[in-house]
């Protein structure tokens, strides 16, 4: 048992922060750290930056750009990332339907998709959440027929997040209306351009348009956009979840952003004083940073022990990951919101219409935190909301 | 000790949350937060026929001689319209000055107006690094003529973008943070010496940066000692925030409770999830505390034992600010995703909230002032 | 709408405290203010000395001894016997037994037993609780059968408080094993001479013994010691339990300690200062405080609004002071310890050899603070634990 | 990076465990506090003979040169058996004195005694106010031929009344708080001039108080600068304490499950329900915590950057501080009546951490570290 990294660990972790901190523009990795968001156009160059060196789809099989790293790789590459603003590549693209891809699709499927997906030359959306169907994800109504050498879909999605820059979305469908609820689904990949596919934005309320709702009224796809079996997308959906064990917590976005509030935190005064200089806020920031750091630790020993644990088969703590992570992660924003005070108020739309607070008044931290205290409140309710990890856990150490 | 209330603040409670019911929609709010001022000049109208606006002033200048109460029923009610108009503004915040600090001349040349609907008011008093402590004040006041002469930057000034005067803390003597030597100045937003900045809020309300460079004003009372004055206004005005937070965290609990019952996910009623149901108990609990703080406000908001008034209406505060966190993000947790989006109400009442707690002080900085001031019991 | 006491109300309530704290030994109200407990004969003392004075059992029917009370005056008359310490008449006669042979006894077992309970002439234990049956009390199993003039009783019941110190015992039996849960449950009452019944002390975690095993062993009693209807024993139950609305939250026993907490403060030190000088330490007890004050307000809402709801129809909020009175409670035990630092750990048996921590080492007040703790875990798990009471709240307010 | 132990670690863990499964069940335990010193001399004989004695200490005098991880694997199988022997107060503590303080002759000496369990130590290092704070002695030693005179008076001395000898701490210079001046001072037990009331604690383990009056004591190391040792070995306990806290929140959390899988009200098992789980899960969390945290202070336990060490430490008994609280209410609280009692095993592990919570420094005392001392990352 040894807990500190090997030197080789050590070295990686240093090649990658070189990289990360030399390749990426620092404009990109400012915004990232200051909680603003990117445009289509950042992610994009981003992405193909890191793809052009072999680092947008460590997690992929090596054939089609995997890397094949240790977990304990994996970890530092996420925790590099973040702790550096690099933007994650497009999680559609490379945690999602890449994966899929390779784990259930045909040799064409994987030729025609995957390197695109890799470079972000297409830009994938999640076709899954329905208003019907939230945490009760498999009660989907969306439906796909065969007819002739097509599918025809019909329905609707929600929460498809940045659909507005997406080309393609993979769409789970029910394919067998007679079978039982997890049965008879199939996963489906569609040109964003078929006719039929219509879009309608979802403002949030943080003012920004992050989502959208996705109808499809009679889409007409080729048959062989099915990926995996006819009626069994519930296993690529269910892969598709399982994928990312690690990096949900967030680690290293929070431990940048903990440092980022300890910066701002001597810039703002009461009764003359930094904030920083206040015993109570010291304090609440010192609770947060112990959560995270055995959070950290907990996420190491997960990774460490994934070898114990079949694929498919997650040790119950990762759900703690996803539980922990997301209380970290709002826990943060509300220390942003508490350092700017009585400047979390003014909400300055930006240029760029879309409903966001870019500019503001104040200092210029000031305009994220508010707006980024709403939105995460997302955070404990997507990906599986915390009261579904709690049955997950629940389920495991008791059996009911 | 009688919690009803009186035959009149009956009457008052019916017609306001009637008011509010049948013209404040979440549909007729959104047109209203279009329109000029990010506000309904038709609602103001409506207010000023009712006697909203001359509620808390004496009978002697066209008003109703209402209390502390009587605000609350109106601020719960406007709480649960999330109403946008300059209320607290006008008729608490820059009232409250008029009414505790101005001389019987001025009061009789301003109250009628306010009353009337035709004088909106706002209170300039946070700067850059003031955060809430309404005694650090670097805004100065020079003395000149019958009048003064104002200078420096205040921030976030509630509906400081459409006041027709600017009630504004400023020194006329001592060190920044000191306790003496500051006053409030009346001064016309329209004067060459004033520059306005608005903006909307999160919660969709208005505020303004504003600036003074040599802008005349003049003194409401003590132009070397109104801090007394205004930390009592503010307290007046925390009270009237908590009875609003109140009419908030009402509805709030009422959606949540009814989007319970009519959900289904696996088969049934997310409400018959035993998990949820005793959270939903839980944001209850916080609601009752709240109402119960609430009350403890309005009760000794006009108190003139200052001690004893400041560490109930911080009390309060810290309690309002608890259970409306704890409140707006249960709501929006219970509900999942339709909570996130603007075209529902919750998340509208939780931004709200959001801002209630940060205005006039923090949840910590009040619980600070209730530690260090001796003891509730 | 006027939240000030009446000067009736105030009168009443100096006329109460000078009689409080000039009848009442004082060194029983130290021990009751310090936590400590009260021997049997100091139990008894302080309740002869409130019913020779009219003041042990206001809420029963006039005719009875008791008052005819406004809600606030009961408000103040339990807040003023806390604040002061004076022990509340015991419970099991005044609030339970009391009660509930005055509403459904006959005129015979009202003349027997009321006057004797009211003076504590005679100890009542309650006979409710049974080793399966908690929070699920209409599960109990303890029977009574009719065998000619008499009732036959066999089962067990526990946690039955000071049963050492008892002289009769209400006990909740099956009298119909076919019917349903509730129904066929009836009341009983027994003397604990009666042969066949044994008792067999608990020992707490405090180290202390408060509750007990009840055995029934072939237990005959006459037939007329059955209060109220054959079968609906379960109504006397709920009328019991429903029946102390206001008190439960202990208000005034939470102000009393709050202030001592004040006082101890400023005599325990950290790095030569007082810890009443901590910040932290201040603003956690002005965060109970503030608790306290909102629960204090509630209560007096409750008490206000009594007459706006049908007997035995509490209000939803009711509920909620078993909640927050009970949390309240147990938050004052931490403060407690929290003074007394590394002198929470010394346990000295007393020499009642009773298994109490009396004596001590280091301060004098620092002896109960952990015994209190642990002991005081209780108030949220009795009475309807703070689950039940969830569920009862949820009921109210969603319906299911 | 590498989470796994060793072929030795295993070893040990697997011959610890066993002897805890085997030997430490409720009952024997029940007889065990019934003996002499409130603990089984027969036990310690155990432990001798295992090893676990010398378990830290170097090669050179006996010992099998174990580092923190074997520490930890030691007492967390006893916090699993609430062992009640003095094995943190000699082999950790006292231990830990003489291994980092003491001379290479005094080692020689002494160690080989503990090695074969001959020898009992306990630090006193508690004084009537000075809470957890190490440098706050006014016990003194003074100089007099080769060793030193000890007076004063120690609190709540861990194993004080059975041990053979005392490790003190003492002043020979500088104020009450200065962190210079302090000594460590071995005291013979039966020296005359000590005297102890030994008595057991809430948690059924013994403690003392311990007066000096004129007791005669040698120096361990510097006898004015031995403020970095104490430290060093405090934190050392605080790490072992973690381990064993783990060990108990586990079998807390273990009977607490399997009591949700058996006890049976309104008709199905108290697990089916729906609110008993998520809290069942919360109390997983929080052990989840701990024992990343307790990894955490035992990696962090033997480093010479004794400002990390701490500030890990610090941290590390804060998680642990609150997880032990909310896992031991809890445990309660899901179990109801039954865990108030004392025949009942959930109850004292209860008891035991919120005796650790107090140990060496409550969550609060440790959160202070924390926050003032930079930041963690």
């Amino acid at each position: 048992m040894d807990l500190s990294f090997t030197p080789e660990e050590v070295a990686f972790r240093q090649e990658l922060r070189t990289f990360f901190t030399t390749a990426i523009p620092q404009s990109i990795r400012t915004k990232v750290l200051e909680g603003q968001h990117l445009t289509k156009e950042e992610i994009i160059t981003a992405q193909r930056i890191l793809n052009a060196n072999g680092l947008a789809v460590p997690n992929w099989p090596v054939e089609w750009g995997g890397k094949d790293w240790s977990p304990v790789q994996v970890y530092i590459y996420q925790d590099e990332m973040q702790l550096n603003g690099v933007p994650s590549p497009l999680a559609f693209n490379t945690s999602m339907v890449g994966p899929v891809i390779a784990q259930f699709g045909t040799d064409a499927q994987k030729k025609r998709y995957l390197a695109e997906a890799a470079n972000l030359d297409v830009w994938w959306c999640q076709g899954f959440s329905e208003p019907g169907a939230g945490s009760d994800l498999a009660s989907l109504r969306t439906k796909a027929e065969r007819v002739g050498d097509t599918w025809v879909i019909n329905g609707q999605k929600t929460w498809t997040t940045l659909a507005q820059h997406a080309d393609w979305i993979f769409v789970l469908c029910r394919t067998d209306p007679t079978a039982k609820k997890q049965e008879g689904i199939s996963f489906i990949l569609a040109d964003m351009k078929t006719p039929g596919i219509t879009r309608r934005p979802i403002q949030t309320i943080d003012g920004g348009h992050e989502v959208n709702e996705i109808f499809f009224d009679n889409v007409v796809v080729p048959a062989e956009n099915l990926v995996g079996e006819l009626h069994r997308g519930w296993d690529c959906a269910k892969f598709l979840l399982g994928n990312e064990r690690t990096g949900i917590a967030r680690v290293g976005t929070s431990k940048a952003r903990l440092k980022r509030i300890r910066e701002l935190a001597a810039l703002e005064f009461e009764g003359g004083t930094p904030l920083i200089e206040s015993e109570k806020f010291r304090e609440k920031l010192a609770a947060v940073e112990i959560e995270l750091k055995a959070l950290e630790m907990t996420q190491l020993r997960i990774v460490a022990d994934e070898k114990n644990h079949a694929k498919g088969k997650p040790n119950p703590a990762s759900s703690i990951l996803k539980l922990k992570g997301s209380t970290i992660q709002q826990a943060t924003t509300e220390l942003m919101m508490e350092i700017v005070g009585p400047y979390v108020m003014p909400f300055a739309e930006s240029d760029e219409g879309d409903g966001r607070n870019e500019t503001g008044y104040g200092p210029e931290y000031a305009a994220g935190t508010g707006p980024t205290y709403f939105n995460w409140r997302k955070i404990s309710i997507y990906g599986g909301s915390n009261e579904i990890q709690r049955n997950i856990v629940a389920k495991a150490i008791l059996g009911f | 000790m009688d919690f009803d209330f009186s035959e009149d603040q009956r009457l008052l409670k019916d017609s306001v949350d009637r008011l509010v019911a049948d013209r404040y929609g979440f549909e007729s709010r959104k047109g209203f937060a279009k329109q000029a001022n990010g506000w309904s000049a038709e609602m103001w109208a409506q207010y000023a026929e009712l006697g909203l606006l001359g509620l808390p002033f004496s009978e002697d200048h066209g008003g109703f001689g209402g209390g502390a109460i009587e605000t609350g029923l109106v601020m719960e009610a406007f709480g649960r319209g999330l109403v946008l108009e300059p209320y607290l503004a006008t008729v608490v915040l820059g009232g409250g000055i008029i009414r505790h600090g101005a001389s019987a001349e001025q009061q009789e040349e301003l109250v009628p107006q306010i009353v009337a609907g035709d004088l909106k008011l706002a209170l300039a008093h946070v700067e850059r690094h003031s955060r809430w402590n309404l005694n650090d004040v670097a805004v100065t006041a020079k003395a000149d003529g019958s009048g003064y002469v104002i200078n420096g930057e205040k921030s976030v000034v509630l509906h400081g973008d459409c006041a027709d005067k600017l009630l504004v803390t400023a020194r006329t003597g001592g060190a920044q943070r000191d306790a003496g030597g500051i006053g409030v100045f009346l001064v016309d937003a329209s004067d060459a010496g004033v520059s306005r900045k608005g903006y909307p809020t999160q919660d969709g309300l208005r505020a303004a940066e504003v600036s003074f460079a040599n802008a005349r004003g003049v003194a409401i009372g003590d132009a070397g000692g109104a801090l007394p004055v205004v930390s009592r206004v503010v307290d007046e005005a925390i009270a009237a925030l908590c009875s609003e937070a109140v009419g908030g965290m009402g509805e709030m609990l009422a959606i949540t409770v009814d989007y319970m019952k009519q959900r289904k996910q696996f088969g049934r009623a997310i409400g018959e999830f035993q998990v949820l149901q005793h959270r939903a108990v839980d944001m209850f609990a916080a609601l009752e505390g709240a109402k119960s703080m609430a009350m403890l406000a309005t009760m000794m908001a006009t108190s003139d034992d200052a001690k004893a008034r400041r560490q109930a209406i911080s009390a309060a505060k810290v309690q309002i600010g608890k259970s409306g966190k704890h409140i707006g993000e249960e709501a929006v947790q219970l509900h999942g995703g339709i909570a996130m989006t603007m075209e529902y109400k919750v998340g509208h009442y939780f931004k709200r909230m959001t801002m209630i707690e940060q205005m006039f002080g923090s949840t910590d900085h009040h619980l600070a002032y209730v530690a260090n001031s001796g003891g509730m019991f």
